[in-house]
């Protein structure tokens, strides 16, 4: 007897096994270069391999937030609007926060061994944190119930906001700081190997940002599904409810 | 009925109920002065008091911003009030603009009182030269800070009884006006050496936020606290 | 190599990331396979 | 105002399921049901408060999926709640919300008489008032909106029987002059008599009643 393949893995089309199988085998690479095959940096050391994944995921995660406000923005627009929209704007906002996350852990861990200290006040740092927070809320304000138009609009309007913040607040710090060195990632002198390591990097972490949102959006697809469904059953006994004698 | 009086009739409102309630003198005003008292155990060094006293009033008015929003919005929450301005069609841009404007009297209060405190308890100096960027720094922070207040506020409002969200939702997209406004009162009252000019590229800053949140608001108000 | 310096940094950086997004895709699966037992297939277009 | 197969939700539950109304121009139609059978979340629909999820609802001529802004300027809504602000006079309160609709002194000052509650009353704040002077203050404050459509949720709780009388002297004087008014109540008798035509409202659906 063989399951059925759909109940196993609801989500699944063949084209996001294959692209889950792509992520897999470049994450396998990222992990065999990052950690084993390229060499030391001669500034950063060690340090350097934590970039493989700091700046890929760090890079991944803008454009979550960049994609999120892109279809909010279009569920805004009147002649585009549309729940599929909101699902992207949720699911991708969703990993960019993971993202994000792994963005500041990794990058306290190399600011530790490159400069001994986890944090400092730069303006890229802290910029990112706040869009950590802010994005955190958003997840937050997705989750406050209302029907599926009233959730979509609510944070569609929220994500455009946080399009207005992220600028404001990057500027503000970087001029409340103005002292610091700007550069805190030393992608120019990489070279060779290091490079190719780092585009590996990139590429996984493309094909792991895909492959979770599509996921993610179709999980949402099939709770909003799932919600409507839930309404049918709802409705046909409260109809009953009117049909029973008094 | 147009945006501007909705605005006005609005404000009107809530400056009504502020000085029949009391509110904001019976509690924000000694919750402000209780706060600035405590900073000054936290930190208990007076040269330091001094130099970091126009950041700590701008602290304290985000701490004071957040009870203030909640109460601007309590008030029309508590018994449908919200509900019934749905219902008379009014503008929600009219109610964004009015709410905001009296926010923005009541921040302005309660700053000139934090400010005070500054003075008495922190002894941060006072350079006449600087009067001009102060009084330009406190007007267009206010107006960002009750923007902003109001549109986050509206949110949690519209989203039933969720206000424990506020602090979490507003203050990221306030640091901005934290920033600015401190660095520009430091430049205003001459603090650890700043001149009045180093102040006023923040006040650009201060005057985009507001006018980009303005705008913001006066558009999307009506969606957020509508359902 | 492996015996670097500073090694439990990097290879915790490396074990955070890898650990993180697999938890999450793997709450993705369990929460797909719940959510699809309770909606007939043709909610699912993609299939 | 026409509704046919109305469906609305409220928090996931079809609070109406398929609800067919019609109501002509000053008409006094009393909706009666038993608890939680959907008489508010209809009156609210009307109000533009409760999306239509599915169907059609025209009210005073405007459609509510497209239309609300419009209707709701016209409509007047007396909830559960009252709408006021506690902190503020009763003569405050009736002036806002006439105000709205750029009522005159005049007619905020004849709305609080309407409802008795010129004189001392008028200048007590809301917050200090008995449950039903609040219900009255509501309803002088509805009475200030000059609404077309009034929908009424249990107008008569809390009201004494002189509230009561000037309540039904109101409400018939604005049919008399063109409003429709909607009550849902379980004061059956009460509302029955001022009520030309009565509905019953079950399991979010709505049934004629036979005379």
């Amino acid at each position: 007897m063989t399951p059925d393949p759909a109940s196993k893995r609801p989500t699944s089309t063949q084209f996001s096994r294959g692209l889950g199988a792509a992520a897999l085998v470049g994450s396998a690479w990222l992990l065999l270069f990052g950690l084993f095959l390229s060499p030391n940096d001669r500034v950063q050391k060690t340090g350097v391999r934590i970039m493989y994944i700091h700046v890929p995921s760090a890079w991944l995660a803008y454009l979550a937030f960049i994609v999120t406000g892109l279809s909010s923005a279009a569920y805004l627009w009147k002649r585009t609007r549309s729940l599929r929209w909101d699902r992207l704007a949720g699911a991708s906002a969703e990993v960019g926060v993971l993202f994000m996350g792994i963005t500041l852990v990794t990058g306290s861990l190399w600011g530790r061994i490159s400069w001994g200290t986890f944090w400092t006040w730069d303006s890229r740092l802290t910029t990112t944190a706040f869009l950590f927070v802010t994005y955190i809320g958003y997840l937050a304000v997705r989750d406050l119930g209302g029907t599926h138009q009233q959730r979509a609009r609510r944070s569609a309007v929220l994500a455009v906001l946080a399009v207005l913040e992220v600028p404001l607040v990057h500027f503000s710090v970087k001029w409340w700081r103005p002292l610091h060195q700007q550069e805190s990632v030393a992608e120019g002198e990489l070279k060779g190997l290091m490079l190719f390591t780092l585009f590996v990097g990139l590429i996984s972490f493309t094909l792991l940002y895909v492959w979770l949102v599509l996921h993610r959006q179709r999980v949402m697809e099939m709770d909003d599904a799932r919600d409507d469904h839930g309404l049918d059953l709802a409705l046909a006994e409260r109809r009953n409810e009117a049909l029973e004698p008094r | 009925m147009s945006t501007w009086r909705v605005a006005r009739l609005v404000a009107g409102k809530d400056l009504r109920i502020e000085w029949r309630s009391r509110v904001m003198v019976n509690q924000v005003l000694p919750f402000a002065a209780l706060v600035m008292v405590l900073f000054a155990f936290a930190l208990d060094n007076d040269s330091v008091l001094t130099r970091v006293a126009p950041g700590l009033v701008w602290l304290a008015t985000m701490f004071c911003l957040l009870v203030v929003v909640q109460r601007l919005f309590a008030v029309e929450t508590a018994d449908g009030a919200l509900d019934a301005l749905r219902v008379a069609g009014v503008h929600p841009g009219g109610i964004f603009l009015g709410k905001a404007l009296a926010l923005a009297a009541q921040l302005a209060v309660l700053e000139l009182v934090l400010l005070g405190a500054a003075f008495v308890l922190y002894r941060a100096e006072f350079a006449a030269g600087g009067a001009v960027l102060l009084v330009t720094t406190f007007s267009t922070a206010t107006t960002g800070l009750a923007f902003v207040g109001t549109l986050y506020g509206g949110l949690a409002a519209g989203a039933k009884g969720r206000e424990t969200l506020l602090p979490l939702l507003m203050l990221p997209v306030v640091a901005p006006v934290l920033i600015g406004a401190t660095r520009a009162t430091e430049a205003a009252l001459g603090t650890g050496g700043a001149t009045p000019s180093e102040g006023w590229p923040w006040i650009g800053l201060l005057a985009l936020f507001a006018a980009l949140f303005g705008a913001g608001g006066t558009l999307a108000f009506g969606s957020l606290i509508d359902e | 190599m492996i015996a670097m310096l500073n090694a439990p940094y990097v290879i915790g950086s490396y074990v955070v990331t890898f650990g993180a997004i697999a938890a999450y895709a793997w709450r993705l699966v369990v929460r797909a396979r719940r959510t699809a037992r309770e909606i007939p297939a043709e909610d699912r277009p993609w299939t | 105002m026409r509704l046919s197969d109305v469906v609305a939700v409220l928090g996931g539950f079809p609070a109406l399921a398929g609800a067919t109304l019609t109501v002509h121009r000053s008409e006094i139609l009393l909706l009666r049901g038993p608890n939680g059978a959907g008489k508010t979340s209809l009156l609210r629909l009307c109000a533009g408060l409760l999306p239509v999820e599915r169907g059609e609802a025209v009210v005073l001529g405007c459609d509510l999926a497209n239309d609300r802004a419009a209707v709701r300027a016209r409509v007047g809504l007396l909830g559960h709640a009252n709408g006021l602000y506690s902190d503020l006079t009763v003569r405050d309160n009736v002036r806002f919300w006439g105000a709205t609709v750029g009522a005159t002194a005049g007619e905020v000052e004849a709305s609080l008489t309407r409802m008795g509650l010129a004189g001392r009353l008028a200048g007590v704040a809301v917050g200090r008032l008995s449950a039903g002077q609040r219900r009255r203050t509501a309803l002088a404050c509805l009475v200030a909106r000059r609404a077309e459509l009034w929908l009424l949720d249990e107008p008569h709780a809390g009201l004494d029987a002189a509230g009561r009388d000037e309540l039904d002297a109101t409400l018939r004087a604005a049919t008399t002059a063109g409003a429709t008014v909607v009550v849902a109540s379980h004061e059956l008798e009460r509302a029955g008599a001022l009520a030309t035509r009565v509905v019953e409202v079950v399991g979010g659906q709505v049934r004629e009643v036979a005379e």
